[in-house]
């Protein structure tokens, strides 16, 4: 029989990002983790919610793992198929109309303390060390949706000064959306790591660590993190059931397209 | 009048150097791939590329250097190659230039330029380096004719003050190409699924290319108007040319063909093994119908679409699961 | 999160006295008459109507005393009143504060609101009355919370200096009402035919209300994506609503009633006429049900669409002269 | 047997209109008579025009007679059934491409020496004596595309100057449209009225009389326009043929639902 109990920490991902969407949110969500979050989500925390993808697809229910946005997996099992223009409209829309039903999921290479983030470019903009893809949908996101970011913990990742802001975090502080003319309600919520949960503090704006996985520590985390980070708060959080591994591994899953079943 | 077009003669007569170009479709869904193919072939250069989501059709083209402005939002064949490596290579050791906008930007002067708008107000970007930096800086762009002077320009909300925007330039594209899954004589288009960008290129360009999976009478696209979506006048050439988004996907037709991609992926790593795989796939097939038979009958078959999915699935397999 | 409502229901949770309020479709296609006449039963006031290309739907409206303030491009029963009677009755008379735009404009607007555009800058309605002439004064548009305090704005397009631009401010919409031909229990909805600006109005506003002439479930809808156009969270209220658009049409559903209309033109020449009109098809018929009974179900049999036309013809009369 | 030696000025003006369609144009028609003409343009002197109108239905060929631009006959018989801004940015491109392969035909209640043409009021806009639709698309119509305007002659509709100028002509003359901001390039063209055919001075862009149909005449003319309008170049119009006015009578328009058959 197979064993549910070695979880790992790409699985405590998914499921942290599953926790974090509402019933009858509507998600934003790319491929990769978010999708299998969401997907959980779904079937466990929030079976209402609905998945929207930035190619415009609205109410997305795939039955196999796309491999992008735009895949036809996601096409053909959904409720409507918006041009890429409407989709920036809706979500602009639900600021305009202060809803607060949105919540979006993003990643990036870089981070910094104020939940800023860069997935343009490693070293300077013009002659790159590492080139990315550039933003796709995220700094739209970012202006306009609270989110979720998705991140790898490591001391390089995790900075001071990052080398280009691709999407607009808390900026400097409570201040900092305001002040650069972005919607000032509007920001990271949070963001999950192979290593733990980080938030944003209310008054500060300025990350904190809210909860380590088990096989992670505070001390883990200040060690990751190229940033002072506050700790104090800091709680642990329960390994998940092996039910919920087993739902992730048989049917959210079971090709291992995202997350691998440990040997 | 005649609008059918053989693919080489399609591209030689709308295609030229120096060309404000952008593609249809969205990274590795209706791509037109054949038809990038055959501009390689021919030689045409200078582009400034400018094509929303992209991938091997951008990589490609920036790869061949062809590509002189290169308008970025995201370069990916998602699932296979993160970032596209020959635009990665391209950017990394400064030899092109490019200009990176939100996807949401530029979407939006797609569709600007459709609607035929002076220029596009949004509130995103702010606070960014997409407003910190420009890729392409203003002497340059003013040394470019079909460049704006400007990336863009922020100003106060006339409507009200205190806020800023920020103004988008809208394109002037001289050619789009898109690949679509049903056209007729006189160029009406039938996209099946999502349109992506597709319709805002046909009205905004000045020359449109469409390449088609089937190319029908215009009495049969005219018996369901409700699912076309380009009108004839916006488009100039059509090309029969089935497979023509290979080796992306395309909705109720087929899918993507994975071990295509993951070949790229290996071949873009160097500038030489990816100059082998243009002589492969691109220059020594000659034409499609070339790299149709260098594919093989029974992979094109493999990929399938399988009616109500829309995409390939191994139904036997399915079946014996079931 | 239930959104399937009762007409009554729908009409007295989101539409109150003072809206911004819109309706879809176009003249006398499309037009959600019924839940006009549901709205003018419960007693609402106090509009501002801004509603693109109308007919009857805004004329009944104003007629009835509910609009404030009336955003025009275009009113009419196209074919059988030239220029609404009510519409040009309220202006004649001083009745109500009115803007115009053009149709252009106005959808553009819509469009803009859609888009979450701050504006939309555009380069028509320069040299005409559009510009000279302010329907309604910035006085008075300061004393409407709901109103932009510019009609619009005029600048120099700061991508072409010298080149004077118009500024359009976006509607905020609270309320919109379209009929469509189908919508599932979660509010999905799919048009047949033309959309109008239906979607855009349905992104935009705060509320939206969709009376249907097919309710359907939510797995059905699904089953054709691509041919729906707005997803089921952007609709607070369906209701189902057979020929809910009646006098006008409905692609594939029904024609419109041309007696019908031809003797709202009579009714509406005089106050006293339309008031009787009113008492008659609106208040003392109590409900739509009512409105339909009143109507007969022969009368409702002759309008129907024929297949393969999409509107009604006389297919005896047609075979006969064959 | 039918009669189709006794034409009428509807039929010169459905003619008139028709002849003004150049083969491979793409005519931007309303209902009435701009779509009777452009149906027997299409039927006899320019088989490959296409029909729009500016609801966004594209391409049109409609069976049965529609009565407004966004009738369900249009709808029913098209190539594209656009959303109407489609229709706007693809007539706003027509002109950014430098194209000139549209024409449009507009009407009003009132038009000055200049083509400017009023369908918004008469009198005072704020407490006008009588209220019309207002613009519909003609305003973007006239801005972006060159126009032949329908009018009726009467000395009350040809004036000086109109109460309100719902859609530009020349303005003022040749400067006029440059002055406010418009394209100069693109303006009214023609205007037919049931007496005759007017043109714009390609010098001073104020109407003159090009030709006055056989029952009319330069005086009939002079008589009924409200401002001076030169006749020295005037030409008498040949009379339909009796197969133009049965193909009319019979094919374009048999239930005259726009033109009447005199009895």
């Amino acid at each position: 029989m197979a064993d549910y109990t070695n979880y790992t920490n790409r699985e405590m991902q998914a499921i942290s990002i599953a926790k974090s969407i509402s019933d009858g949110q509507i998600a934003i969500v790319g491929t990769g983790l978010p999708l299998i979050g969401a997907a959980l989500a779904k079937r466990i925390y929030a079976p209402n919610c609905t998945l929207i993808v930035e190619s415009g697809l609205m109410d997305c229910a795939p039955i196999e793992v796309p491999r992008s946005v735009g895949d036809i997996r996601l096409m053909a099992h959904c409720a409507v198929q918006w041009p890429n223009v409407r989709y920036v409209g809706f979500q602009a829309n639900e600021w305009l109309h202060d809803t607060s039903r949105m919540v979006a999921f993003i990643g990036g290479a870089q981070i910094d303390a104020y939940g800023n983030v860069n997935s343009t470019c490693i070293g300077d903009y013009h002659n790159p060390v590492t080139r990315f893809t550039g933003s796709g949908g995220a700094n739209g996101i970012a202006t306009f949706v609270n989110t979720i970011i998705m991140m790898q913990h490591e001391k390089r990742r995790f900075m001071d000064k990052i080398d280009y802001v691709t999407s607009a975090g808390w900026i400097d502080g409570p201040d900092g959306r305001a002040k650069v003319g972005l919607p000032a309600n509007r920001g990271p919520q949070m963001v999950v790591t192979d290593r733990g949960i980080m938030k944003f503090d209310e008054q500060t704006k300025r990350m904190y660590l809210y909860g380590y996985y088990e096989t992670s520590s505070p001390e883990d985390i200040i060690e990751n993190t190229g940033f002072e980070i506050d700790v104090s708060k800091a709680i642990k959080i329960d390994p998940p059931t092996p039910d919920i591994i087993k739902i992730i591994r048989e049917e959210i899953d079971p090709k291992q397209a995202f997350i691998k079943v440990p040997q | 009048m005649k609008k059918v077009y053989q693919l080489s003669d399609a591209i030689s007569k709308f295609v030229h150097d120096g060309d404000y170009i952008a593609f249809g479709g969205f990274t590795t869904n209706r791509k037109p791939i054949a038809a990038v193919s055959e501009i390689i072939r021919q030689g045409q250069k200078d582009f400034i590329l400018d094509s929303g989501p992209t991938g091997s059709d951008a990589d490609m083209l920036i790869g061949a250097g062809r590509v002189k402005a290169y308008i970025n939002c995201y370069t990916a064949n998602s699932g296979v190659t993160n970032v596209s490596r020959r635009f990665r290579h391209a950017i990394e050791k400064g030899e092109i230039l490019f200009e990176d906008y939100s996807q949401d930007a530029a979407v939006l002067m797609f569709h600007g330029a459709a609607l035929g708008l002076p220029y596009v107000p949004i509130r995103m970007m702010l606070g960014t380096g997409l407003v910190d930096h420009w890729g392409i800086s203003k002497e340059d762009r003013q040394k470019i004719d079909k460049l704006p002077n400007d990336k863009f320009l922020i100003q106060d909300d006339p409507f009200n003050p205190g806020h800023q925007i920020v103004l988008l330039p809208v394109p002037k594209i001289d050619v789009a190409i898109l690949h679509v899954q049903m056209a007729s004589f006189d160029g009406t288009c039938r996209i099946d699924g999502d349109e992506f960008h597709d319709v805002d290129l046909a009205i905004a360009s000045k020359h449109c290319i469409v390449t088609c999976e089937e190319l029908v009478t215009d009495e049969y696209i005219r018996r369901e108007p409700s699912l076309n979506t380009i009108p004839g006048f916006c488009v100039d050439a059509v090309v029969h040319l089935p497979h023509g988004a290979h080796p992306s996907q395309c909705y109720g037709c087929y899918d993507y063909d994975n071990p295509f991609y993951v070949m790229y992926d290996k071949a873009s790593k160097t500038q030489e093994d990816f100059d082998q795989f243009l002589k492969d796939w691109v220059y020594d097939v000659k034409d499609h119908s070339g790299y149709l038979n260098k594919l093989g009958g029974a992979r094109l078959a493999d990929l399938k679409a399988v009616p109500g999915f829309g995409y390939h699935t191994d139904m036997t397999k399915m079946a014996q699961e079931g």
